[in-house]
C-alpha cells in the first residue's frame, strides 16, 4: 500500500491519519465522537498503544469498535477499561491531567477560533447549531490542542461568527496565561495539510503527499507562504489500519 | 418502610407542577424517553428543562410546546445534525434559551449538590459568551489570587431519570454510562424514576456499590421496561440508532413531527402500547444489539 | 501498553522524596498498612502525612519520627482510643499540625482533585478554629451574598492507597467503603498502589464501573496480598479488632511501641515476613470473618 | 418487662432507648459510632422502620448487627443498601438533605457546644483527644441535632475548652442565621433525663421513669429547674429490642 496515492483515501481517513501521526508520546487524549474519536483510535491500535481514550460521557480507556453515535453509545461503554461519570472526566481536564484533545467545529478562524453554535449573530441566526457541547471546555482547559477541519473553505473564515472554543494568538495568549489555563490549539489538520500556530495565527507547516501547495491553501481566506517542511509522509502501521476506522 | 412504587399518571400528575424547573437524566445511555412523555400527555405548561447534553427528548417536548425554558450545554441529535424544534422555537423566539457549556451545567448542578450557591471554574472566562448567561459573574480564589468564573448553582425542582434496577423501597441501580444522571438527580428536591425492572432488597443489597441513589430521597419508582427506548439500557437493549436518524427527517416537518408525536406520545397512553409500536421483531433485534454487561 | 507492576522497595524508593506530602488512603477499610511501612523501613525523612480519618497507620510513621507535619480532620484508635504517639509528638511540639474536620479534608483534596484552588463551604464559620488553621479565609457568593468558609485545595505528592484489584497497566478496581481513598488519590500527582490481586485485562473490563483509577493516572502497582492487615479487604479478609486494642496498649508505653515496629516493620521485610506475623490460624480466621462481598 | 426499673438498664442503653423515641418521624439519620449507632438502629428495628442511617465513610441505609470500631468496619459495609464516597454524604450534609443527627463528646456546655479537641489550651492542652472528624460538620450544618451524653459530670460545663462541634443559644443562633446553618442542638439525652435548648441554654425537660429530679441534675453545673413534663416512659417495643443492641 506505500505505492498508494493518498488521494484515493476517503477525506475523513485523510485527517485521521495525520492526526494519529501527532499522538505518539501522549498518554491520554480528551476524544469526542467522529473524526477526532476515529483518530484517536487509530493512534492506540497503531503508533500510540500507551494511549488512553477520554470520552466526557466517563468512558475511560474506551476503543469503540463499531461507529458511534454519541459519546454515550453503547460502542464506547463496550470494552471500556472504566466507566465513571462526566464529573470526574471534566475535573481531570481542568486539573491539568489530560494531556491532548482533539476538537473539530463548523467554523475556524485564523487565531484558531472554533464556532459549534451560530452561523450568523448570536441572537438572531442565520443557522442555529447545536451549542458548545464540551468543545468550550477543552479549549479553554487542555494542555495541547489540536483541532481537525476537513478542507471545507466555507468552514475557514477570518473571525468566526461566535467563539464557542477560544483559539490562540497574541491576545488571547495573555489571557489564557492570566486565568492559567492551556494554551489552546497548536495545530491545525485538514484532509491536505498541517498548520500550526504562531502570535499572527496559522502558517502553513506541511502538506500531504501527493497534494500541492494549491491545494492546500486552495479557498483558505489566510495569507499562508509556502510550507518549509517536507511532505508528510503516513507510517505504513497506520496506513495499513485505515480500514478498522468507520 | 415506605414504598415507593407508583404508576405514572399519578407519580407525575402529583408531583410536578406547571413552571417546575426538570433535570431530565440520561447521557446517550438511559434516556427516560417514556416517563418524561408523560408530561406531554398530561399538557404540563411552562416547565423548565435542564441537562449538559441533550438530545431528542427535549426537541420532543419543545416541539409539544410545553416548555418555557430550556438549559443546556448542547442541544442536537448526536453525530446526526440539529434540533429542529428548539431551532424553530430558537427562531421564532417563542422559548426562553440558557446556554452552557456542558462542563458548566455539570458544576452548576453539583454546586446544588453539595449544598453551596456557586462553584469557582476556570472555563467561561475568554470566548464569547451567549448573551443569556451575561450574569455570569467572576470570584477570586483569597490564597492565590486565581481568577475563576461563578457558576451558580442549579437546583431543579424533580429530576426524572431511568435506571435498570430500584427495589420497592425506591434504592435506585445504575450502570453503565452515567454522564450527568446521577448528579442531576441529587441535585433535585424530587427524584422519580422509572426502572426496567423492581428487585427485591435482598438481591438489591448484594451489591450496596451498584447503588447510586437512596432510598429516602426518592419520590417515585415506576416499573417502565423498554422506557428508554430510543435510547439504551446495559444489560437490557441497545440503542436505536436508525431511529434518531428517522427522527431527523421527521422533525426538519412541522407536520410529519405532529404526526410522530402523536403515534409515540399521545397514543402510547399505556405502556404496552409503547413497546407495541417499537414492535416485537425490533426489540428482539435491540435485545440481541450491543448493550454492554448484564 | 506501558506495565505498571513494580516491586515495593523499587516503587517507594523512587518516586517518594523527603520533604514529600504524601496523602494515605484507607477509610477504615483498606488501609495501606504494609505498603505504607516501606517508609519506615527506608528511612524516609521530613514527610507530611494527610487525609480526613487517620488511624493506627499514622501512629506508628510519628513513632518512628519521619514525619514533620500532619493534616488531618481526626487522629485515633477508632472506638478504642487516642493516638498516643501522635498525642506525645503534640505536646512535645515535634511535630507541625494543621487539624481541620473531616468534611473540609474530603474538601481539599476534593479542590485539588477539580483543579481549583479552592472551594466554597458553610463550615468552620462557627465554633473555635485549631490555631494551626488561623490563616482560612472567607468567601462571598457574587449572586447570593452567601457567606462561605474558602477551603484551600490540597494536592498531594504522592497517594499510596490499598485497592482488591488491578490489571498490569495500571487500572485500579476497589468496592466496599472507600471514604476519602479515591478522592485523595486522584488529587495527588503520583499514585502508588498495592493490591490483594493483580487480574487480567480482559477480566478488568467485564467490570468497568469497578474501575475507580485509570491506568493513566497509576505510577505502579504492587502485589501485596494481606498489605491491609490488621484493616480489612472487603471480599479477602476481615478486620483484625483485637489488634487495634492491643496496639492501644502498646502504643501508650514508648518502649513496648519501639518493640512491636521492630517485629511488625522493621523485621518484616518481605511480605512472607509479615504473614507470617500474622501468622495461618488468625489468617483463616479473618479470612472467615465478615468482610463483605466477594 | 414493663415492670421493671429503668435503673437495672446499662447506662449506654438507657441513652439509646430515649434517643431512639425521639426518632420517630424522620428519614434519614447522620450517625457515628457508639451511642448514637446504638440509638439509631434500636429505632429502625422499633419505633422508626423508615429511618435511614447514614455514616460519614459512606455507607447509606446500614444496619450494622454486630459490633463496629470504626464507621469504615464491616459490620457497617455488610448489608448497607448502598456505598457511596464520603464527599456525597457530606455534600447531601450541607445540601441539608439529611433530616438529623446524633452526637457525642468528652465535653458538653449550657449551650450544648462540645469539645472532642483538647482538655485545656489548644496549643498545650491536659489531654489531646481524636479532634472533630465529621463533628463539627455535623453540628454546623444538620438541621436537627441531639446530643447524647452519659451522665458523668466531669463532661458537664459551663464553658467548653474547645468547641469543637458549635452549639446553640442566642449569640450563635445569630450566626447561625447569618451562615444559613443548621439550627445547632435542641436536645441533650443522658442516661437520666431529657434536656431542651432555649435562647438561655439548656432546661431540663422531663426524666427518665425511676430517677428523681436530684439524679437528673446530680453533679451539672447549670441552674435547672424541676421538669414540667411527666417522667419519661419508653416504648415497650423498645425496651423488648434492647438486647439487639451491644
Amino acid at each position: 500500500m506505500t505505492q498508494n496515492n493518498y488521494k484515493d483515501i476517503t477525506i475523513n481517513k485523510r485527517i485521521a491519519m495525520i492526526a494519529a501521526s501527532e499522538l505518539v508520546g501522549y498518554r491520554s487524549c480528551f476524544v469526542g465522537i467522529g473524526i477526532p474519536s476515529d483518530a484517536a483510535c487509530l493512534a492506540k491500535i497503531t503508533v500510540e498503544k500507551n494511549l488512553n481514550l477520554i470520552y466526557e460521557s466517563g468512558a475511560i480507556g474506551a476503543f469503540p469498535h463499531t461507529k458511534s453515535y454519541s459519546t454515550g453509545s453503547p460502542s464506547i461503554a463496550h470494552g471500556a477499561e472504566m466507566i465513571t461519570d462526566s464529573l470526574s472526566v471534566f475535573s481531570e481536564l481542568q486539573a491539568g491531567r489530560i494531556e491532548v484533545g482533539l476538537l473539530s467545529a463548523a467554523q475556524i478562524d485564523k487565531y484558531g477560533n472554533l464556532n459549534s453554535t451560530v452561523i450568523g449573530s448570536y441572537d438572531n441566526p442565520k443557522v442555529r447549531m447545536v451549542g458548545s457541547g464540551g468543545a468550550h471546555d477543552i479549549a479553554c482547559l487542555i494542555p495541547n490542542l489540536f483541532t481537525l477541519m476537513p478542507h471545507e473553505p466555507r468552514r475557514f473564515v477570518d473571525k468566526v461568527d461566535f467563539v464557542t472554543s477560544p483559539g490562540s494568538g497574541l491576545e488571547l495568549d495573555k489571557l489564557r496565561s492570566k486565568y492559567k489555563l492551556g494554551r489552546g490549539p497548536s495545530l491545525l489538520i485538514t484532509d491536505r495539510a498541517k498548520f500550526k500556530m504562531s502570535v499572527d495565527g496559522w502558517y502553513l507547516h506541511s502538506i500531504l503527499k501527493d497534494f500541492s501547495y494549491e491545494d492546500a491553501i486552495e479557498g483558505l481566506p489566510w495569507n499562508l507562504k509556502p510550507p518549509a517542511s517536507e511532505p508528510i509522509i503516513i507510517n505504513q502501521d497506520i496506513i495499513s489500519s485505515l480500514d478498522a476506522i468507520n | 418502610m415506605i414504598e415507593k412504587i407508583s404508576n405514572i399518571t399519578e407519580a407525575i400528575k402529583k408531583n410536578i407542577n406547571d413552571n417546575d424547573t426538570i433535570f431530565i437524566g440520561g447521557f446517550g445511555h438511559l434516556i427516560p424517553f417514556y416517563l418524561t412523555h408523560e408530561l406531554i400527555r398530561q399538557n404540563k405548561a411552562d416547565l423548565t428543562i435542564c441537562r449538559s447534553g441533550a438530545d431528542i427528548l427535549f426537541d420532543q417536548l419543545i416541539a409539544s410546546k410545553i416548555i418555557k425554558k430550556v438549559i443546556f450545554g448542547y442541544i442536537g441529535n448526536p453525530s446526526v445534525g440539529l434540533s429542529h424544534s428548539f431551532n424553530r422555537a430558537y427562531k421564532s423566539d417563542i422559548i426562553e434559551v440558557e446556554e452552557w457549556t456542558n462542563q458548566s451545567m455539570i458544576l452548576r448542578l453539583h454546586a446544588a449538590r453539595m449544598g453551596v450557591s456557586y462553584l469557582p471554574s476556570k472555563i467561561l472566562q475568554i470566548g464569547d459568551k451567549p448573551s443569556n448567561i451575561n450574569y455570569l459573574k467572576s470570584t477570586i480564589c483569597p490564597y492565590t489570587g486565581d481568577l475563576y468564573s461563578a457558576i451558580p448553582s442549579l437546583k431543579p425542582d424533580v429530576a426524572l431519570i431511568h435506571a435498570q434496577h430500584a427495589d420497592k423501597y425506591g434504592n435506585i441501580q445504575m450502570w453503565g454510562i452515567d454522564g450527568d444522571t446521577i448528579e442531576g438527580a441529587l441535585a433535585s428536591d424530587k427524584i422519580i424514576v422509572s426502572v426496567e425492572k423492581i428487585i427485591n432488597n435482598e438481591k438489591l443489597k448484594e451489591h450496596p456499590e451498584m447503588t447510586v441513589i437512596p432510598a429516602h430521597r426518592v419520590t417515585s419508582v415506576i416499573e417502565l421496561p423498554w422506557g428508554a427506548y430510543p435510547s439504551y439500557v446495559s444489560g437490557y437493549y441497545s440503542r436505536d440508532d436508525d431511529h434518531y436518524m428517522e427522527y431527523d427527517q421527521i422533525s426538519r416537518d412541522e407536520e410529519k413531527l405532529l404526526d410522530y408525536l402523536d403515534e409515540w406520545v399521545h397514543s402510547s397512553k399505556t405502556l404496552k402500547e409503547y413497546q407495541e409500536m417499537i414492535g416485537k421483531e425490533r426489540c428482539n433485534s435491540l435485545e440481541k444489539g450491543q448493550c454492554g454487561k448484564k
